[in-house]
């Protein structure tokens, strides 16, 4: 059931990462093949002020549909009102717009963070349970989103293990790959005692295993944990080498799936436009994709790599 | 003459101002009577602008009291002389380049409501100011659109319009031709008529004796005299007072010149040149006299290659005159016009200033001899007789004379065969100019070329063998210079009277 | 001119110098109008400029206008900091920590009037400071402000508690209604307060420039310092007073941005500083000093608000980068070649 | 500092014993060594040998984008462009590595061999460079616009390549060697290396060479070293190809570090490395500034950052010791300077 011509604005919040680009992507073919849609995407740029302004862009070209990710819902709020008086059919991603009502996407992250935690804790207990757990996270401390969905629940998570475990707290690599790398080189020179890293985004990982393979760390012994294991977010096609490689430290990761994700984002909005989900309810509906716990203790190989080929084509 | 100048306008005691290694005013007391010109004089580098930077708060003296008449005056800044009635006029040029002429003349002078501007009788009072000593500078003209002279005049037309009682004027004359000089000192005179008190900086003695009521000699920052003109018997005493010795001297005809063209140029012509040719010789010493914007600077720019004429420049049977680098390579080196602008790198030490076109000299293979440029800052600052405690002091902290002999030390160093001295000793005091001749000759007499374009005729027919005329851009006719030399007729010739008078 | 054989007199312009006059000084404005059309056209497959949907309907001005406010209000008063030979690479810190001071007192209840009025103080306050660093202290002007963007950037992220990305409703306390009228409600031609702020800072300004001593004695200190201070202006003076003034125009587009997003955000004027730069130099103010107008750059804001925003739908956001960069240098370059022409004769 | 009896031949005038830039040079050397000290009372295990090393280590990238700053603004010559520099020639190796036949559009490539890929890569930073060049020294546009115009498009020009995002799949094994090969042990890595000979050879050309003078001479007074016969332009255009060869080539060996073409790389980099320069001593108006000194200014960084990572400091914070840190620094240096030359 074709719907002709229709515009949908697709927004993510930052182009730059891996994720939300095959997400944009799938977006746009997913919609032109199934639909018939037209999608543009709007890129936050990691900047609420962008994301904002966005919205009224939305309603002033002229676009049937939207599907929003914005980190301020109240910012958000006259803009998608505005749009809905206009008739455009309004959804969000990652954060309920919640006085407006609309239907809501997001994945459960905190989920996904809390276990994650658990389980580092569980593999480094069972391998040294003498030395105490010292934990730390990288990321952007004080992003809210980021902060409820992965900072917190992880500690969470290793706590639920190791109450006396120590966390140093989130550190700011929002900068990128190389700011988390000397930050990585920096900390463990001077505080060689933490083993549970947190890097909170495929990217900042990136930088995280080069510190620690410059400070001659970032190993396992065949599946055994020597001096720390490091998680990360985004779990990607670089990724997957390491985290089934029993020799290398990052052993788990977040899985978000872009391909599933887009797609679900896109049958939402055509949902709301064939009425089968309400524009509008109050409190807010919210719709749940799965995110998933990749780790080498839990999830088999193959499994992971028909993950892979299904979220990311390849 | 009235009651008022019974007690003296402006006075100093005991002013003494010590910069690191020098003391540049040492102990001075004088007194400056009201209602008169009042000269002051010395060789470069006596302390005469440090001394008026003190009276016009831009500088603090180390110790010592100056007196406004008769109460104690110590002013932070110019502003606060302003205040107290002492507008100055600058060695260096001040004027700001982004605004109109009129906004120039009244700048720190506005008048204003509530911090808006608003038209007051001054605009007019400084158009007329302007009006009387060049009439030709339009008020709403960019400033930046204006030559070196313009500028200058502007800024003496906005001193002699401030209303100060006390104008300080350091060397006003250096960029001006005579007619405007004549203008000016009309203007100082009327000034003068009107209560107005000038404290007159040249090195031009003749101006000094012209217009001036009473001198002060500076030496070595030390307080020489002070006296009216009328009982200074004439330059000679002047001189003497300032260093101690006599100096002036005539033209001597000169054995080394032969008639071997080394340069050769043909047909010159831009937007100010039209059609000028002419030869140097080897060992020859050529002068270009013109008033202001008759062309000499832009001859030794174009000789240079520094801006593009058309026409041809042969040096030594070699096509010059597409790029300074070319014509240095070729053994041309220029002395420009202003020094701190052109000639000069004032952030840098005297040591560093000395080698720079002489790049073959001062390397092997690209890296760099610094025993070279040791021995040539050494050798220079000995042979020119630059003042300065130290080789590595920063040319930013000398002198304007000390810095022109810098720029001097630069082209020798480059081992010219042809020098072009653009305004070669504008600025630089009587002993110092005895110096710079001197190695003009020597420079000569070792078989090279020089080439003098001055707009002082005294200059020219001091050391030039031959000089050459010009008015608007054209080389009018060409004098051999001799005991029997007619200045009227050259003036005639400079001022538009057309040459052609056979010598 | 008046006595044609002096050797001063100044040739009388010709006609080529004339028009390069003229381009110079209106460049800006044919650039605003090629770039609305380029976007106008671009924009689609039916013709009527102003149907919704296209660049040129009223939502989509009003939406470009509104998102300008802070820069429009920023942009007048760099102008003539610049001018004046100094520049400002804090603005975006001072912005966003105006932003937070505003929101922080919104959200304890402190009236609109008294907000407004308290961070504008404290705007001047942090100008002026900035003034202290670089005439005081005789910091260069690109050091010191280098060193206050770090400064104020911290303290705005101080003054949201951990874990938060800004001040904003939640824990029990709530952002007044009011707060997020002012930059987005409509007002007069359906434009909001915060855009008219800034129609009244740049008019102020254009006014100060061209009428008063402070506009004059910018340009002279830009122009030649040295010279400025010779002639009894008191510089320092100047300087500081210029850098209240930018001051306090980033702490009003401050509170512009942060009524617009209904939130204190501590990184809401990151990035500032170079969008105000690029805008300043896109309307043709040296960076030397000296020159440099007010109106000018004003229309340079809405040229680069046009493209950011009116680009979006164009293409996709990765082109935004490459094509300020692209304008940034054709309006260098064409500048360049007109005043050339200006200068030639 | 070089004794006129040194050189075989005595001067008659006397010399200063240290110039004012060895004279800054120093200071900013002790007030890094001073904040280093402070920072091992206040920060445990801050004062070890590794911690040292960390401190050049960590910052190799910017202190070699420093270097052609550095001569630049000593020249009297602005360059804001290599942070896009870094970017866009990491994005180009990466592109032209990737193999031609890849799943999604990001994932494919022009397949060259590894050594074609670099040789390409560098072409395109040489070509902002000569873009700077073109710009600054024809149409004689002030450098600080023209740079933050080719900036902008070079990080563009990789944002676009890129789709706004990074390339990392797709890449021979070769591609990552560069970056990760590990010279004296493990922990210097090559780039480290090619830092330090870099320095090496800047200071040699800035205190032993013509060319180095000649930057000074240009930064000092333009117009008078166009009548003194040098050929400005040409020396400018040489920087501007100089600074942009080195940021094309830190920003293949970032690439190559992180296996990733990434667009976003070398962010604020353009500043860090004018802010190091201006620590160290570097006038921003010319004529004025050493290599050295800027590698004791990226120090001062180095350690402010450093410490805040020992302590886990919120960036709140961080900010603010970075802030107080440049300040402390630059107050020290007009004080010191001011008191010698008064
Ligand atoms: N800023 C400075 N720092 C150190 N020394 C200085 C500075 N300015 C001037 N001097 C020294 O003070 C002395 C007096 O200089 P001043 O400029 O007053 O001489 P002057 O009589 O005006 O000479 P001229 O006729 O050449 O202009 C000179 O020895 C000069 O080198
Ligand atoms: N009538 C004029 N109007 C404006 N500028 C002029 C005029 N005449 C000359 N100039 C400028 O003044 C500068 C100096 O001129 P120039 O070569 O022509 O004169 P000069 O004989 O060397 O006189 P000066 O004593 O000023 O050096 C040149 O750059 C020229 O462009
Ligand atoms: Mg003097
Ligand atoms: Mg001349």
């Amino acid at each position: 059931m074709a719907q002709d011509g229709k515009r949908i604005a697709f927004f993510v919040s930052n182009l730059s990462n891996v994720f939300h680009q095959a997400q944009a992507d799938e977006a746009q073919r997913y919609a032109a093949e199934k639909y018939g849609a037209e999608v543009v995407v709007f890129d936050g740029q990691a900047d609420s002020a962008v994301m904002t302004q966005n919205i009224d862009q939305v309603v002033a070209g002229g676009f049937d549909a939207a599907t929003l990710h914005i980190w301020d819902a109240e910012a958000a709020t006259p803009g998608v009102k505005d749009a809905l008086d206009d008739g455009i059919v309004m959804t969000s991603f990652f954060s309920p717009i919640t006085d407006t009502g609309i239907p809501t996407a997001r994945s459960d992250e905190a989920g996904v963070s809390f276990e994650m935690g658990a389980q580092m804790a569980t593999a480094w207990k069972e391998a040294h349970p003498d030395t105490p757990i010292v934990m730390v996270q990288l990321g952007w401390p004080n992003h809210t989103e980021v902060n409820s969905g992965r900072t917190a629940p992880f500690a969470a998570g290793v706590l639920s293990v190791d109450p006396g475990a120590e966390n140093l707290g989130a550190l700011d690599s929002s900068v990128g790959q190389e700011a988390a790398k000397q930050i990585i080189v920096d900390l463990l020179t001077q505080r060689p005692e933490v083993n549970l890293i947190y890097s909170e985004s495929s990217s900042l990982t990136v930088g995280t295993m080069a510190g620690l393979s410059q400070l001659g760390r970032g190993k396992f012994d065949d599946g055994k944990p020597l001096t720390e294991i490091v998680a990360s977010v985004d779990f990607d096609t670089v990724e997957f080498e390491q985290v089934y490689d029993p020799n290398s430290s990052l052993k788990i990761s977040m899985g978000l799936p872009p391909i599933e994700t887009a797609q679900g984002r896109i049958d939402l909005i055509m949902d709301v436009v064939n009425g089968d989900v309400a524009a509008a309810t109050a409190p807010a509906e919210e719709f749940f994709y799965k995110a998933y716990t990749i780790s080498y203790w839990t999830m088999p190989q193959d499994e992971a790599k028909t993950w892979l080929a299904a979220q990311f084509g390849e | 003459m009235t009651d008022q100048s019974q007690s003296p306008v402006l006075s100093v005691e005991a002013l003494t101002k010590d910069y690191p290694g020098v003391r540049a005013v040492d102990d001075v007391s004088f007194s400056i009577e009201s209602s008169t010109v009042h000269c002051l004089v010395g060789e470069n580098g006596a302390g005469k602008s440090t001394l008026i930077k003190m009276l016009t708060g831009a500088l603090q003296p180390t110790s010592g009291r100056m007196k406004v008449r008769g109460s104690a005056y110590e002013p932070g800044n110019p502003h606060d002389a302003r205040e107290g009635g002492i507008a100055t006029l600058f060695q260096e040029l001040h004027v700001v380049d982004e605004l109109t002429v009129l906004e120039n003349l009244t700048l720190g002078m506005e008048r204003s409501r509530f911090g808006f501007l608003v038209k007051s009788d001054l605009d007019d009072r400084v158009v007329q100011t302007l009006a009387a000593i060049e009439p030709s500078i339009d008020p709403s003209a960019r400033v930046s659109s204006l030559s070196v002279a313009q500028k200058q005049i502007i800024e003496i037309a906005r001193a002699a319009s401030s209303g100060a009682s006390v104008i300080i004027m350091d060397e006003p004359t250096a960029a001006l031709s005579e007619r405007e000089v004549a203008r000016l000192f009309g203007v100082i005179r009327r000034l003068r008529e009107t209560d107005v008190t000038v404290v007159y900086i040249s090195h031009k003695l003749d101006e000094i004796f012209e217009l001036g009521d009473a001198v002060t000699v500076l030496r070595d920052g030390k307080h020489i005299v002070t006296k009216p003109l009328s009982d200074v018997a004439g330059r000679s005493e002047l001189i003497e007072m300032m260093i101690g010795r006599n100096v002036f001297q005539d033209y001597t005809p000169r054995t080394a010149v032969t008639n071997e063209a080394v340069l050769i140029a043909r047909g010159l012509t831009n937007k100010l040149l039209k059609d000028v040719s002419f030869e140097i010789n080897r060992g020859e010493i050529v002068g270009f006299y013109g008033l202001v914007g008759a062309g000499k600077t832009e001859i030794a720019r174009a000789l240079f290659g520094a801006d593009k004429v058309s026409g041809s420049i042969l040096f030594k049977g070699q096509k010059v005159g597409n790029s300074p680098k070319e014509a240095i390579a070729a053994g041309i080196a220029l002395v420009p016009e202003e020094r701190r602008t052109q000639g000069l790198f004032t952030s840098l030490t005297i040591r560093e200033n000395i080698p720079v076109m002489n790049l073959k000299r001062l390397s092997n293979r690209g890296v760099f001899r610094s025993s070279v440029e040791l021995e040539a800052a050494d050798e220079y600052v000995g042979k020119l007789n630059i003042a300065t405690s130290s080789i590595d002091k920063y040319a930013e902290k000398l002198s304007g004379g000390n810095q022109q002999k810098i720029v001097l030390a630069k082209c020798l160093f480059a081992d010219a065969d042809l020098l072009l001295l653009d305004e070669p000793t504008r600025g630089v005091d009587v002993g110092a100019k005895a110096e710079i001749y001197d190695i003009i000759r020597s420079m000569a007499d070792e078989g090279n070329s020089v080439a003098v374009f001055s707009s002082e005729l005294e200059e020219v027919l001091g050391i030039c063998d031959r000089i050459f005329l010009l008015f608007d851009g054209s080389l009018e006719t060409e004098v051999i210079n001799g005991p029997d030399v007619d200045a009227a007729h050259i003036l005639n010739v400079v001022t538009g009277g057309r040459g052609g008078a056979v010598q | 001119m008046m006595s044609q054989s002096s050797t001063l007199a100044q040739p009388p312009a010709t006609r080529g110098v004339r028009v390069a006059h003229f381009l110079r000084n209106y460049y800006i404005y044919f650039v605003l109008v090629a770039v609305v059309a380029l976007l106008s056209v671009a924009n689609l497959d039916k013709f009527d400029l102003f149907e919704r949907g296209n660049f040129l309907n009223e939502k989509s001005i009003i939406n470009i206008l509104r998102v300008s406010a802070p820069l429009l209000t920023l942009a007048g008063a760099f102008t003539l900091l610049m001018v004046s030979g100094y520049i400002d690479l804090s603005v975006g810190s001072t912005m966003s920590l105006s932003a937070v001071i505003y929101a922080l007192l919104a959200i304890n209840g402190v009236p609109f009037l008294a907000a407004f009025a308290i961070t504008m103080v404290a705007g001047a306050g942090l100008g002026a400071f900035n003034g202290f660093l670089v005439v005081r202290l005789k910091i260069t002007p690109v050091i010191a402000t280098l060193i206050t963007l770090s400064l104020f950037k911290g303290m705005a992220l101080l003054l949201v508690q951990d874990g938060v990305s800004a001040i904003k409703s939640g824990g029990g306390q709530k952002m007044p209604g009011w707060f997020n009228s002012y930059g987005r409600e409509g007002t007069l031609l359906n434009l909001p307060m915060a855009f008219w702020v800034a129609v009244a800072v740049t008019l102020v300004l254009v006014i100060a420039q061209n009428r008063t001593l402070l506009g004059k004695y910018a340009a002279a200190t830009g122009g030649n310092p040295t010279a400025a201070k010779l002639s009894g202006i008191n510089t320092g003076k100047i300087v500081i007073l210029l850098y209240v003034i930018v001051g306090v125009s980033a702490a009003l587009a401050g509170i512009a941005r942060s009524s617009f997003m209904s939130l204190g955000d501590p990184l809401s004027g990151d990035g500032m500083e170079l969008t105000a730069i690029l805008v300043v130099l896109l309307g043709g103010t040296a960076f030397s000093g000296g020159e440099g107008r007010v109106l000018r750059s004003f229309v340079g804001a809405l040229i680069i608000m046009a493209l950011t925003v009116g680009m979006l739908t164009v293409v996709p956001a990765y082109y935004q980068t490459l094509v300020l960069g692209a304008v940034l240098l054709a309006a260098a370059a064409s500048n360049h070649l007109i005043s050339r022409k200006e200068t030639a004769s | 500092m070089s004794d006129s009896t040194k050189i075989g031949r005595t001067l008659l005038h006397t010399r200063r014993r240290m110039s004012d830039e060895s004279f800054i040079t120093l200071l900013v050397a002790s007030v890094a060594v001073g904040l280093f000290l402070f920072a091992s009372i206040l920060v445990p295990n801050f004062f070890q040998l590794q911690n040292m090393l960390n401190l050049v280590t960590n910052n190799w990238a910017v202190i070699s984008l420093g270097v052609g700053v550095t001569f630049l603004l000593v020249s009297g010559n602005f360059d804001l462009s290599v942070g896009g520099i870094v970017a866009l020639s990491g994005v180009l190796a990466v592109w032209f590595s990737q193999s031609a036949g890849g799943g999604s559009a990001l994932s494919t490539g022009l397949g060259f061999p590894y050594w074609l890929a670099v040789i390409g890569a560098l072409g395109g930073a040489l070509a902002i460079g000569a873009l700077n060049a073109l710009f600054v020294v024809r149409f004689r546009i002030p450098s600080i616009i023209v740079t933050l115009g080719t900036m902008m498009l070079a990080r563009g020009f990789a944002q676009v390549i890129t789709q706004g995002s990074q390339r990392n799949t797709n890449l021979p094994d070769v591609f990552g060697m560069l970056g990760n090969l590990t010279v004296f042990g493990a922990s210097v890595k090559l780039p480290v290396v090619l830092m330090v000979i870099l320095l090496v050879i800047a200071v040699f050309i800035e205190k032993k060479t013509v060319f180095g003078r000649l930057t000074y001479w240009i930064g000092a007074n333009a117009v008078a070293a166009r009548l003194s016969g040098i050929d400005k332009d040409r020396h400018v255009t040489y920087l501007y190809l100089f600074s942009s060869a080195i940021a094309g080539i830190v920003g293949i060996l970032l690439a190559s570090e992180f296996k990733s073409g990434y667009s976003n790389r070398g962010t604020l980099m353009e500043f860090d490395a004018l802010v190091i320069a201006l620590l160290g001593g570097v006038a921003i108006a010319g004529g004025f500034g050493s290599v050295v000194g800027m590698f004791f200014g990226a120090l001062i960084l180095a350690v402010v950052t450093s410490a805040a990572t020992g302590l886990v400091l919120s960036p709140d914070w961080q900010y603010i010791l970075k802030a107080i840190a440049v300040f402390v620094a630059i107050l020290t240096q007009t004080w010191a300077l001011a008191r010698r030359n008064r």
